[in-house]
């Protein structure tokens, strides 16, 4: 096992491994930029240093300022977290050229999964599930009206290098194929300086989903079932649960199959996400592949009870996976909500002192979170800052749970979602299970939203 | 503030009354803190340990040139991997520039093991001068001067980490040798 | 809900002002802290603590008028099923005195609905005379006038749920009828 | 289903009876004495209302003003919580008189249960194990010589009407027998008003290993498993876990079953508590049953995932419990340490403002509890602050998270028992799950425990 970790990170993520470095009796090192030096992530920390100043260019993108940190501090692995530098291949390989673990998948792991469209054919060399649309990156316009026409209308044309809803044009019909095409590739080079991109058929009201895999260094590979993350608009979750409404067991089955065939078909290692899109058929098509825990591992850990930092951390040490596929049981139900310091109603992120914070407890609750009454909540990261988790024998305790969580939970000081989610939890359609990741826009902007 | 240094060669006196555990500050800490500020001829005093923050000004003091503002890394409840080694006061003394590292790493004072340091406290330095390397990444980074000026103190050990904005050399800027 | 012990037989006083549980600092150190602050003669003082600041500031240094600041939470408030139905104003009146229920119960005004009311405002008291009942677990219970005095205020409605200690008349103690 | 619940408690209990009101739709009504007017039982409830002053005989124990706060609130149940009048059977009775629903068992449970020494006698009637002893009441010295003299040194002299330690006696040899006889007579007198004792076998180190049972109206009766509760002092649990390190599979179902046999022969209805003392050599004996919720009731939801307040409440509103006994799987392991107002040395209460107050949180942390920064704690009632419960896969687990959440949590403004409860959880002995009621005091006495 390692003797200390580094954790390069903030906020709950950082928290969140800390806790686990905890349990597992290894020292954390925790680093900050200036404007956190208060927080609660350097407080927990076995030691903690400075890395730079608040713009996280400087701070927590600093290759070399974290890398000089794990040095002097002698530490002997890195946890990235999620963001920041969890999914930067060339961190990933520095670290392996310097002898410090980077806690996750390979570096090769995580160019290959970064290039969306390199991903989509390899699954589909794999005969594994992917949305019909263009084989590789699309080179013209007239290119991507064949694969359109070939497909069928509505396309969604994708950025080989996007994430997070950038570089994505939808095209309903011909017509706007053109100047899609062109916005596109112009947003992609803008924001990953790779103008490469790909086309898909699109679905109107789809649901995401998506399956947890772990796979140790020898390649043993097991899934952990799968999370809905359809409540979610321009392409960021509000709330996520598990198991779906809309999965039984056999189609959990064969999600599990081909999320464990994608990840073996790249001999990926570590934890690791497949995010499949489910159409009203029941279908599922693979979208691409996370190469690194998510904000919304805990509900995986409530239901299986598998501490998934904690696995991540031995398998990095050369562990083999504590769990067999038949010991992965899944039990009760588990929604996660996520609080952001935001305008509830425009998303606007909303920076501020929190001056008061008494989060829910009781049976079922989870709370994972960075703030405390003083905390200063500043603009120049994530506005996610509690995730409110929930666990209940059924899907309907698990509601029951989450809203009287939700009533209890003060945050004063600042704006947050919590009056959205509140909202969002009384809808009918959301308690039946019926929703697509076209549900908030739609609830949103429906005038019972008041 | 609990936990002065104990005095040698001092008689044993009756206990003091201990500060109440939810005092904001021990008066008596505060009146000698104020006591030191004065005698300092200091024009502005904060003071910051564990959660405990006290910033003591001088009137008319201004904006009278004060370039150093406190923002190291304050010692919290954990252990930093380095710590500061100028007390705020330090920091504070007028007109002094504070020379800070600007990357995480192990500090030097010389070249190699074997080379004299750079500087030693005292010296006087040009802008531009090399003070110290600071080593991250088996890369030997120069730190130099910002000012003209004397090396009133050197706040870090040979061969010890610091991290990023820690304090490395306390500089009077402008001054010159005599003669 | 405020509910102080009812005091029969007692004066009302003004209220002292008890600190809300949420006070910002124990008033004590507060002194404290200002007597060292103007004993030491210097022209800003400015203290944090977990979340609590305080920053003093001497006249004629920088804005005049308030000498003293604290920032702080501010007190929550829950909704209850019984709000209390005399503002603390009312309950401060100068030599008045409140009447409270001493127990948990329906406040009624007469001894049936088809009785008259015991009292009116503005009617002459004696100590001892019934003023009401609140009736508990199907039991009347007469409350009696803890003093001779005037009714000045009835608190409460007819019929209504009344919790421990809420506040039923308010009496103006020793008013005589004239003539 | 009721329409609204008084809860006749305060402080945590109160809290987790409003939350479980809460899940199940039911309108909740805090009482609260004077000082307690900004508890947080007063916060989070629908409504309130002040029952008395600060002294809980006048008060929370004042059965008039509890019961005429029921009517003028329109409650149609009482939720007593522990301790006050959770096991008066006068204030359960009048409740039934009355037409508003005791959640808990029948006023007769309650005063059959209540005598200790009936109790006994009837567990002997239905051949259930009970410590060797005497039978029925002693009523004077020459009878409790010849009872010690048959069942042997040391024995133990106990009050009929008994709890808490109070009105017991224990007897190491013969020539103590007659000032012990007389001390716990007039100790029984002077606390419960009933100088009635008798004798029972005294071990040395047992350990005290708790049934937690569930019967519906109509009968049905399960087991949730057992609870170890053997890290006490002077009766009072600081610790509790389950499983018992001390009890295997086939233990498990024996005590289970006596458990279950000894309800039945009572007719008792909701949830209870068998108390069973376990020798060295594994052999167990009936102590007494409680007949309410017990302070360490989570442990047990946390690893059977049975809400246990929402199946009081749902059992007393006539259903049928939810849970067949083959149904109930213990997963994991749980582990409550109590965090109280207390010196953690001597166990003086420690009354005072809480200045700071950061609960632990992340994976399998529970906390339960009625204190936010501000909260005064007052000399009045029960010294019990907070409830931290973990739940892990194993037992490793659940005390490595335990020392992590302990070393998390952060209050402030009063002295509290997390030192000796953190410095218990790295004794060896009850690493290794190596411990009696004879621990505690051991270990606080050594000099180890600086």
């Amino acid at each position: 096992m390692f003797k200390k970790i580094l954790i390069a990170n903030r906020g709950e993520i950082a928290v969140r491994v800390i806790r686990a470095c905890k349990e597992l009796g290894v020292r954390s090192v925790a680093v900050h930029s200036e404007v956190d030096k208060d927080s609660v992530h350097v407080r927990l920390a076995d030691e903690h240093l400075c890395i730079g100043p608040a713009d996280p260019a400087l701070s927590y993108r600093n290759i070399p300022n974290i890398l000089s940190a794990a040095e002097i501090t002698a530490c002997d692995a890195v946890h990235p977290g999620y963001g920041f530098l969890a999914e930067n291949a060339h961190f990933a390989e520095v670290c392996e050229s310097i002898g410090i673990k980077f806690i996750g998948p390979t570096s090769e792991n995580i160019a290959t999964m970064g290039d969306k469209s390199k991903a989509r054919d390899i699954m589909i060399k794999h005969g594994l599930p992917v949305l019909p649309g263009s084989e590789g990156e699309i080179a013209s316009e007239q290119e991507a009206a064949a694969v359109a026409a070939k497909i069928g209308y509505p396309v969604i044309i994708k950025a080989s290098a996007g994430g997070g809803g950038r570089g994505m044009r939808v095209v309903n019909k011909e017509d706007e194929l053109s100047h899609a095409f062109q916005a596109a590739r112009a947003e992609a080079a803008a924001a990953f300086g790779d103008q490469g991109v790909y086309v898909e058929r699109y679905f109107l009201e789809p649901r995401h989903i998506e399956v947890q895999i772990l796979a140790d260094e020898k390649g043993r590979t097991i899934s952990l079932g799968e999370r809905d993350c359809s409540v979610q608009r321009r392409y960021q979750k509000l709330i996520e649960e598990t198991p779906s409404p809309a999965v039984d067991d056999r189609l959990r089955r064969e999600l599990s199959r081909v999320a464990v065939e994608a990840a073996q078909a790249v001999r990926y290692r570590n934890a690791g996400t497949v995010e499949f899109l489910l159409d009203k058929e029941r279908r599922f098509y693979f979208m691409e592949m996370n190469t690194r825990i998510q904000v919304e591992h805990p509900i995986t850990e409530e239901v299986t009870g598998i501490d998934l930092i904690k696995e991540q951390i031995k398998i990095a040490a050369g562990m083999a996976l504590s769990w067999k596929q038949q010991d992965v049981k899944i039990t009760g139900h588990s929604i996660e909500c996520r609080i952001n310091a935001e305008c509830p109603d425009t998303f606007t992120p909303c920076p501020g002192r929190i001056t008061k914070c008494h989060p829910p407890g009781g049976p079922g609750v989870r709370v994972d979170t960075a703030i405390e009454p003083g905390s200063e909540i500043t603009p120049y990261y994530d506005s996610l800052i509690a995730k409110l988790i929930v666990r209940g024998h059924t899907r309907d305790e698990a509601l029951a749970r989450m809203r009287r969580a939700l009533d209890e939970c003060v945050i004063e000081g600042i704006k947050t979602t919590i009056p959205l989610l509140r909202r969002v939890l009384d809808d009918p359609d959301f308690q039946k299970g019926r929703f697509s990741t076209a549900f908030l826009e739609r609830f949103m902007s429906a005038p019972s939203s008041s | 503030m609990k936990g002065r240094a104990p005095k040698p060669g001092k008689k044993a006196v009756k206990p003091e009354p201990k500060p109440r555990p939810d005092a904001l500050v021990d008066p008596k800490t505060l009146q000698e803190l104020i006591a030191v500020f004065q005698a300092a001829g200091v024009s502005d005093l904060e003071v910051e340990r564990s959660g405990l923050r006290i910033r003591l000004r001088r009137e008319g003091a201004g904006s009278a040139s004060s370039p150093v503002e406190a923002s190291g890394p304050a010692s919290a409840a954990g252990q930093g991997a380095g710590q500061p080694k100028a007390s705020a006061a330090d920091e504070a003394a007028e007109g002094l520039v504070t020379m800070r590292s600007p990357i995480v790493g192990t500090f030097y004072r010389s070249a190699s093991p074997y080379a004299e340091s750079y500087v030693e406290e005292g010296a006087y330095v040009k802008k531009g001068q090399v003070l110290c390397i600071v080593e991250a990444m088996k890369l030997m980074n120069e730190i130099e001067s910002e000012v003209d000026g004397r090396v009133v103190k050197i706040l870090m050990e040979n061969a010890k980490p610091v991290e990023y904005g820690e304090p490395l050399f306390l500089i009077e800027p402008g001054a010159q040798p005599e003669g």
